[in-house]
């Protein structure tokens, strides 16, 4: 089984997003922490160390969180929430949906829950987060939102078998 | 297809990542003999052999770095990110 | 069903599932398991198809997928393994290679005259008269073997995935199970991959007890968690394990690929069995032991009633028994052992009737099977990087050493009882197993998102297995006479010989000239026969003559199962179905679908220049910069300077690659102090991204710049047009569009239709005044509705690429990679004002002024044809009067709506580029025209009074 | 005709004689001895090498020459090649230069007495963008200049061609049109290198199987060991001994940077692999070379019933000749797309060869600043068709010591004078 949403699909459901691009020994980067390629959820914020030096904020909590940020040094931040789209894909079957697509490992060891990655995924450039839903197997994919016709008929079709 | 060691998301697929060819010095382009210059553009050892060479990992991590690549048997050794040491990241992960 | 035997024999059909079929339009009757050959030998038929040279009618080889004498035509499919593919109900099966029909065929004329027909036949004739050539081609063409494609043929539904499995077992037969077990066992995760349709390897056609334990050992890999893909062939093995494998068995696919990493791979692809070469060897009725095997133990099917076996081997000795068993009458067994051998064998046209043996008795019988020795299918563990090593004991060519990750067990590498190949498989699958787990480690420690590893690195296991055996086993390649040794190829043993005289030496050229091993089976029947003969007749032996290169796939995939879903990404801008639903016609732009009109774009050139007009430019690259570096950066990338640009700045600006030639253009705006948003061509996005990333991280590390992609963030509307400062106040209320207070080339922030966060910047690429206004994408749909609504009165409209590409061109604005190409430096533009040579360094900034100092170089050029109603072809050639010297050519044309005339951008060299100056050019119609150089590039407006007003 | 006798005739007569009879064929080269002396090596036993021994024995009478191979003729792109030749170039430069190649290739298998089965079945180029179709106007434009027969046509002439391409407008590479070469086809390789290696050798020139070349042999130069600029070559060393010559050629194709890197030369080359494939026999269907750029794939089907399909070269550089799955991955994508109907063929065999990329895709020829050191490289993707034009002009180049019009805007001299050949924009596809 397989639940695919598009969650930026109407302006309500609109996920708000920021990125954070911090380099190292900047207070942002202090604030916001976490080790590349891992995630975690703040109260509102899903907190997502996508690049060595770049945070996604995720969520209600975002904008402040990004406002909310000491960026002294070398740190910035744009609000990315009409440039990336989220996806997200629940379900037992997720895993194996997307390895119809993409050609990283999601299996428990290499992509454990609260780990982040980008992977082409039916040729669309993603950055995913593995983020269970109440202990079912979850990912949360963001892309390019021009994207999003062509890739949600992609992802429908592969887990069309499940 | 080639798994390429990025010094910071670990291997990866040769294909998430693009390749950007040998690794070479650009001249000063105040004071260079259009020979230098040419040089540089266009001119490249092209062994047999190893070779050090530029790779970005456009899915990944969005670094360019470099590493040492054997032409012929495609053993891969020590990537580096520019700036750092070489040596400073993990070595062959095949 | 005539030649059926009775119930035990035969374990994999069900005979309460009868199944309908044709051959060759002729209703037959199968069970369900039989496959197709099966099926026409349990009706009678023996003969299933023609060779491809000389048309001699050929019967059942090998049965299995290697037969090279059974490929058919099943319905639109060419090619199907009859051998191999298990019938099904309504199949239309038809034999291949045969005119007009199976039983007689005229082109077996062609056999008449075999003694001028040899190898290469065709290198040596034909040459003359020249002319004649093209049409012996067609005759020789019509010979082309195979079966034919059905081009109407619907694309089904194939697919791929992805796996990470860390053993992948290329082989079910007993060696193979064993290792997927014990991999299994040893806590791996394990791919166990077989090519036929059910585990048990060559067990499956051996004694009871070796049946028996083919199902046990199947139990329990099923049981262990083994993923058994059965049908499915490992067909490649790339650089790091990457595995090709092609799954016929998935339900609902036809076939589908995967694509698996393995941290291991077993190579347990066992043994085939070699035919052997002497004259008569493809008469229908000759077949190897496997065949004879296979056929009675697993289908039930009578190949013959009175046979002649030679044997070299336990699997010869085999074959009696299952012949026996079959009620088949042993004739004669003929012992290579003892030293007793065969030199050809005899019939009708379609059915062996006797065998002549080495001491020259003849033996009647209407079967001859076969038992010569093994060839070890060593094709995976090449494409690994070994190498095949003769051992002329075994007489077969061994593996010499694959590398760490790749291991071989079973036939591939030695022999042995049952239990023997069990206990190797067993350890090689503990010992992958071991490797494995190492390689995992590994990946996990170096992989930052991965899983924390527990524990140090477990020591990478070395390999102690007790090797296999290898049996002795009699050197039988080719008998006394000659026959054929390619199959599929009807390559003969006398052709290689001759290839050979002529002095085609090496193995890879007696192969190319002869194309013995470049048909269907690739040489797994094929090459070491080949080898064998040819050694022979350089008198070298099989050890230095060596093996043709092995390559991929190790069986033939389909086009679809490769290709998958075909997947090719498109985007839109969240405008594009309010586009569509106004009549826009799409176009495609490198990946990005588009308006490129509403109907006609000469009107919309018309309204934009008289009313105003909005059009999508969404696709325009656009990056966020910020960082107190920008405009150093922004210096280094463009050719102009860029460290005065004021706060509500916006400039225009040329990149150049470092050898000078244009690489982009755009317009960068400073929106506050650190901050910047850079626009760059469509088609360029992806690439200025990269680009100013590497300048970045490689030259420029202790620069502080953030790059930010916000393409599709922002949709971005170019509202153009003299009422356009009229529209864009009426949906502002913070933004002064006083011409003081936001002259062009600046640019604000603001609010649009109600939407904060808008940019807006007043340029001009239609040469109108213009704002091009970036909206966050979420609310764009509103602001273009609302463009629309307000504007109704001042007869606002939306234009497409193409009115734009017009309005453009009357402006004279080139476009890089259009009006320029791989070869135009940055002067071939003219903007000669925007090259900055007093620059410290700017990406190509040395071979510009080389090409500058030198002013050897095209330039781009407005011009007009003297008769305004001739419209030159884009790539329309400008020549020397008179000549046919290429001096130029068209880059830009089009029928100018505001003008009423044609108008063209031209690259022409230097001495035709003065204004007035007179070109000719040539149309593609053969037609001569001429047209003036303009003063300016801009054919319309050269002052820009519309766009500053 | 040199002091040899001429290769034994082949004819259908002589195949009906000698079958009657059954007599055996010559060989088609001897087995010569080594020998340490010789007025030219030439180093690669491809099409380019094997054709300079031949044109300088048969055009200049200089018949004391070495060819020499590390493997058997033929074993480089030479022999791997998908064999499509035509003359539709996009510079004049090229197009005079394939032209005469392609003259050169009518006339051959009369030439070298060796049926070398050219097929001029014509080559379609498809245009799936406006981009594309306005290049492929400008390559008819100037191909009709220089008198080739070269000429953009539309889907239905295209359909008409060549049934099997699907030529609706609702894919998602639409055909829009096509740049159509009548002349252009395929050609049997193989046959070219043994005809001019049979041709060569019954001029008394020498063919070296299995010897590699180990070393260049160089004094006086500017560079370490006295290699480099203002040397003079004297020889090689090879895997079978050292060769004394005063003339030595690289025609090496993907390993020229190897080669000429041993005798300090540095070439503007990389290395980078082109993969091929093969499928299954079928009854033929497609009458004409079909190339897309967009695509990056290019198709025609042999007398002998496969479709040879190639791409465009794989973007690491490499001398690994193992091939990719991502090539037939990519190749049947696109492929289908052209073609829907063809989906059940299946692959039989994928190969690689090695290219030698230039930044301009045309050829470096001529002399180098080594004396006596010539190179005939830089032949990427596209040299097989150059084979006979490159041999011919090449001997001509080192016979009397100047370089001939039709090669000199290849001369190495341009990547430092800044001179680049305009090949580029249309190379694409450079087949
Ligand atoms: C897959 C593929 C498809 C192609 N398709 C086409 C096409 O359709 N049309 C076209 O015109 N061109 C095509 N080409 C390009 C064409 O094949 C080559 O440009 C051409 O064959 C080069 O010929 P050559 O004689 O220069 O080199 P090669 O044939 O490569 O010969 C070079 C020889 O040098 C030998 N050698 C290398 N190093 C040494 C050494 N150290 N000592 C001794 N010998 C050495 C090699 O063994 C080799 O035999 C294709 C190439 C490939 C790989
Ligand atoms: N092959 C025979 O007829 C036969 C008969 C008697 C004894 N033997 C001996 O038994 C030994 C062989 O036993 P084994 O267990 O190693 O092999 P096996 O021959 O019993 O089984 C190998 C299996 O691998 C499959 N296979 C081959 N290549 C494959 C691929 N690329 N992908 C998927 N599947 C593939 C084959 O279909 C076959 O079922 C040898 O010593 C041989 O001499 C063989
Ligand atoms: C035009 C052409 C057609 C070919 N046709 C076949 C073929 O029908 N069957 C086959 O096995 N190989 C075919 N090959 C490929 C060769 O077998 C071989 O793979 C190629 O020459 C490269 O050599 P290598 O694989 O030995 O490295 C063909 C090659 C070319 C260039
Ligand atoms: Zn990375």
């Amino acid at each position: 089984m397989v639940e695919i949403t598009h969650l930026d699909a109407s302006p309500d459901t609109r996920v708000p997003k920021a990125s954070v691009r911090a380099a190292d020994g900047t207070a942002a980067a202090a604030t916001l922490g976490l080790n590349f390629g891992s995630a975690e959820q703040r109260g509102e914020t899903l907190v997502v160390r996508i690049r060595p030096d770049e945070w996604y904020l995720l969520g209600d909590g975002a904008p402040a969180m990004a406002a909310g940020l000491d960026l002294s040094g070398f740190a910035s931040t744009v609000d990315i929430s009409h440039s990336r789209t989220a996806v997200r894909i629940t379900g037992d079957c997720a895993a194996d949906t997307l390895s119809k697509l993409g050609s990283a490992d999601f299996s428990d060891h290499m992509t454990p829950n609260g780990a982040a990655l980008g992977n082409g995924i039916a040729g669309v450039t993603c950055d995913i987060v593995r983020d269970d839903q109440r202990g079912v197997r979850s990912y949360l994919l963001l892309l390019d939102g021009s994207f999003i016709t062509y890739f949600l008929g992609a992802l429908h079709d592969a887990a069309s078998e499940f | 297809m080639l798994l390429v060691p990025c010094p910071n998301c670990g291997p990866m697929n040769a294909a998430d990542l693009s390749y950007n060819g040998e690794s070479h010095r650009r001249p000063d382009p105040k004071t260079c003999t259009p020979e230098e210059w040419r040089t540089y553009l266009y001119l490249r050892e092209n062994p047999s052999g190893w070779l050090l060479e530029n790779w970005y990992c456009s899915s990944g991590c969005r670094r360019h770095f470099k590493i040492e690549r054997h032409t012929l048997t495609g053993e891969l050794r020590a990537p580096v990110l520019p700036g750092r040491k070489p040596g400073a990241t993990q070595g062959d992960m095949k | 069903m005539s030649h059926r035997l009775p119930a035990p024999l035969g374990d994999v059909i069900d005979r309460s599932s009868v199944i309908s079929f044709t051959w060759n339009g002729k209703k037959l009757q199968g069970f369900e398991g039989d496959t197709i050959a099966s099926a026409l030998l349990a009706n009678g038929e023996h003969i299933l198809g023609r060779s491809m040279k000389y048309h001699r009618p050929r019967g059942v080889l090998t049965a299995d997928f290697w037969d090279p004498n059974t490929t058919v035509q099943v319905d639109d499919e060419p090619n199907v393994r009859a051998s191999h593919r298990k019938l099904a109900d309504g199949m239309a099966v038809s034999a291949q290679n045969v005119w007009p029909s199976l039983k007689f065929d005229v082109k077996a004329a062609n056999g008449l005259v075999g003694r001028f027909l040899t190898a290469g036949f065709y290198y040596k004739t034909f040459m003359k008269p020249a002319k004649l050539w093209p049409a012996y081609e067609h005759v020789l063409a019509k010979f082309a073997p195979g079966g034919s494609v059905d081009l109407d043929t619907p694309h089904g539904r194939y697919d791929k995935r992805h796996a990470h499995p860390d053993v992948v077992v290329a082989g079910g037969g007993p060696s193979g199970m064993a290792a997927a077990l014990a991999a299994a066992e040893a806590g791996s995760s394990v791919m166990l991959v077989e090519h036929e349709h059910q585990l048990g390897g060559h067990l499956l056609w051996g004694s009871n007890d070796d049946r028996a334990a083919a199902n046990e050992l199947a139990a329990a890999c099923a049981a262990a968690g083994v993923e058994i893909l059965t049908n499915s062939t490992v067909a490649g093995r790339y650089e790091d394990n990457w595995i090709s494998i092609s799954q016929r068995s998935h339900p609902g696919v036809i076939e589908r690929l995967i694509k698996a990493r393995g941290k291991t791979l077993v190579g347990a692809a066992g043994t085939i069995e070699r035919p052997y070469v002497f004259q008569g060897n493809d008469l229908p009725g000759v077949m190897t032991s496997g065949a004879a095997q296979r056929l009675i133990r697993m289908y039930g099917v009578k190949p013959g009633t009175r046979a002649v076996v030679f044997t070299a081997n336990e699997s010869g000795d085999s074959a009696v028994e299952a012949l026996q068993s079959a009620g088949i009458s042993i004739a004669r067994v003929v012992d290579a052992r003892a030293g007793e051998g065969i030199t050809s064998a005899s019939g009708s046209k379609s059915r062996v009737k006797r065998v002549t043996l080495s001491d020259g008795t003849t033996v009647e019988c209407d079967l001859l099977v076969t038992a010569v020795g093994w060839t070890t299918p060593t094709s995976l563990l090449n494409m690994a990087g070994d190498r095949p090593v003769y051992d002329a004991d075994a007489a077969r060519f061994f593996p010499a050493g694959p590398p760490d990750n790749v291991l071989a067990t079973g036939g591939m590498i030695g022999d042995g009882s049952r239990d023997e190949l069990i206990a190797h498989g067993r350890a090689t699958g503990e010992l992958a197993a071991g490797r494995a787990a190492v390689v995992r480690h590994r990946l996990q420690a170096a992989t930052a998102r991965a899983a924390a590893v527990d524990g140090p690195e477990p020591d990478y296991p070395a390999d102690e297995r007790t090797p296999l055996d290898r049996a002795q086993h009699p050197e039988l390649y080719r008998s006394t006479t000659h026959g054929i040794v390619d199959y599929s190829e009807d390559v003969s043993s006398k052709d290689l010989f001759s290839a050979a005289g002529e002095g085609f030496d090496s193995v890879e050229l007696i192969k190319r000239f002869t194309t013995a091993t470049m048909g269907p089976s690739q040489g797994k029947l094929e090459t070491v026969n080949t080898v064998a003969v040819l050694a022979e007749a350089r008198n070298e032996t099989i050890a230095e003559v060596g093996t043709t290169v092995w390559r991929p796939p190790y069986a033939p995939i389909s086009l679809g199962a490769l290709a998958g879903r075909i997947n090719e990404p498109t985007r839109v801008s969240v405008l594009q179905p309010w586009h569509e639903a106004n009549g826009a016609t799409p176009i495609l732009a490198g990946q990005w679908v588009r308006p490129e009109h509403y109907g006609d774009p000469a009107a919309e050139v018309r309204n934009t220049r008289t009313n105003v007009g909005i059009i999508d430019v969404t696709p325009l690259g656009k990056l966020d910069l910020q960082g107190p570096d920008v405009p150093k950066l922004l210096n280094l990338l463009y050719t102009n300077k860029w460290m005065a640009l004021p706060i509500g700045g916006v400039r225009y600006g040329l990149m150049c690659a470092e050898d000078g030639v244009v690489l982009d253009d755009g317009v960068t705006a400073r929106l506050g102090e650190e901050h910047y948003l850079m626009t760059t061509t469509s088609s360029g996005a992806a690439k200025i991204w990269n680009w100013i990333e590497m300048w970045l991280q490689t030259e420029h590390p202790d620069w502080q710049v953030h790059v930010t992609p916000v393409t599709t963030g922002l949709t971005s509307i170019n509202i153009a047009g003299p009422n356009s400062r009229e529209l864009l106040g009426r949906l502002t209320t913070d933004i002064d569009l006083d011409p003081t207070a936001f002259p062009y080339m600046n640019v604000r922030r603001g609010t649009i239709a109600g939407v904060q966060n808008c940019i807006a910047w007043r340029i001009g690429f239609t040469g109108e005044l213009s704002y091009e206004i970036h909206v966050p994408s979420g609310h764009a749909v509103h602001v273009w509705e609302q463009l629309l609504d307000q504007g109704a009165d001042l007869g606002v409209k939306a234009f497409g690429l193409e009115a734009q590409r017009i309005m453009r061109l009357e402006k004279g604005h080139f476009i890089v990679g259009q009006d320029t190409d791989g070869l135009s430096k940055a002067p071939v533009t003219g903007l000669n004002p925007l090259l900055k040579l007093d620059k410290d360094d700017w990406a190509g900034m040395p071979e510009v002024a080389w090409t500058m100092e030198s002013g050897d170089h095209p330039v781009i050029v407005a011009c007009q044809p003297d008769n305004g109603s001739v419209v030159p072809e884009e790539a329309a050639q400008i020549l020397r009067a008179g000549t046919t010297e290429i001096v130029g050519r068209i880059t830009s044309s089009r029928m100018s709506p505001t003008l009423n005339r044609s108008i063209c951008l031209a690259q022409v060299t230097k001495e035709f580029a003065a204004p007035g100056t007179s070109l000719e050019v040539l149309l593609v119609s053969g037609e001569r025209i001429t047209a003036t150089v303009q003063e300016h590039h801009a054919h319309f407006d050269p002052e820009g009074a519309r766009l500053r007003g | 005709m040199g002091k040899n006798k001429p290769p034994a005739k082949y004819s259908a007569a002589g195949l009906l004689w000698r079958g009657l009879r059954k007599q055996s064929w010559p060989r088609v080269w001897r087995e010569p001895e080594f020998k340490s002396t010789y007025d030219v090596v030439i180093i690669g036993g491809g099409v380019h090498g094997l054709a300079t021994a031949y044109y300088l024995a048969s055009n200049h009478g200089i018949t004391n020459i070495a060819v020499v191979d590390k493997q058997y003729l033929g074993s480089g792109g030479s022999g791997r090649n998908t064999a499509i030749v035509r003359s539709n170039y996009l510079t004049p430069e090229g197009v005079a230069f394939y032209d005469r190649s392609l003259d050169l290739y009518n006339s051959m298998s009369n030439d070298l007495n060796l049926n070398v089965m050219f097929s001029e079945r014509g080559h379609l180029t498809l245009a799936h963008t406006d981009s594309a179709l306005r290049t492929m106007n400008w390559r008819a434009e100037v191909n009709k200049l220089q008198g080739i027969n070269s000429s953009v046509i539309t889907p239905a002439e295209i359909k008409k061609l060549t049934p099997s391409l699907d030529v609706s407008a609702d894919t998602r590479y639409p055909i829009l049109g096509a740049l159509y070469h009548p002349p252009g086809g395929t050609i049997r390789h193989d046959a070219v290198v043994w005809g001019y290696a049979r041709g060569a050798d019954a001029y008394g020139v020498d063919l070296h199987q299995k010897t590699e070349v180990l070393d260049i042999l160089v004094e006086g130069g500017s560079g370490p060991e006295g290699k480099g600029p203002s040397g003079k070559v004297t020889g090689v060393r090879t895997s079978k001994g050292d060769i004394h010559a005063p003339v030595v050629v690289n025609c090496t194709a993907g390993w020229a940077s190897q080669l000429s890197n041993m005798a300090g030369v540095t070439l503007p080359i990389t290395t980078h692999p082109l993969q091929a494939a093969v499928t299954e026999p079928v009854k033929t269907f497609l009458p004409t070379v079909v190339v897309s750029g967009s695509l990056h794939v290019y198709v025609s089907q042999t007398d002998r019933g496969e479709l040879v399909f190639g791409a465009s070269v794989d973007p690491v550089a490499t001398y690994n000749m193992s091939g990719t799955l991502e090539f037939t991955e990519e190749l049947a994508g696109h492929v289908l797309e052209l073609m829907p109907g063809i989906s059940k063929m299946r692959l039989l065999r994928q190969w690689a060869g090695l290219c030698d990329m230039t930044p301009d895709y045309s050829p470096v020829m001529g002399p180098t600043p080594v004396d006596g050191f010539y190179v005939d490289v830089g032949w990427g993707t596209y040299g097989f068709k150059a084979g006979p034009v490159s041999g011919e002009q090449m001997a001509a180049c080192v016979a009397n010591g100047t370089t001939p019009e039709l090669i000199k805007p290849f001369e190495l001299s341009r990547f430092t004078e800044g001179t680049l050949v305009g090949e580029k924009g249309a190379a694409a596809v450079g087949h």
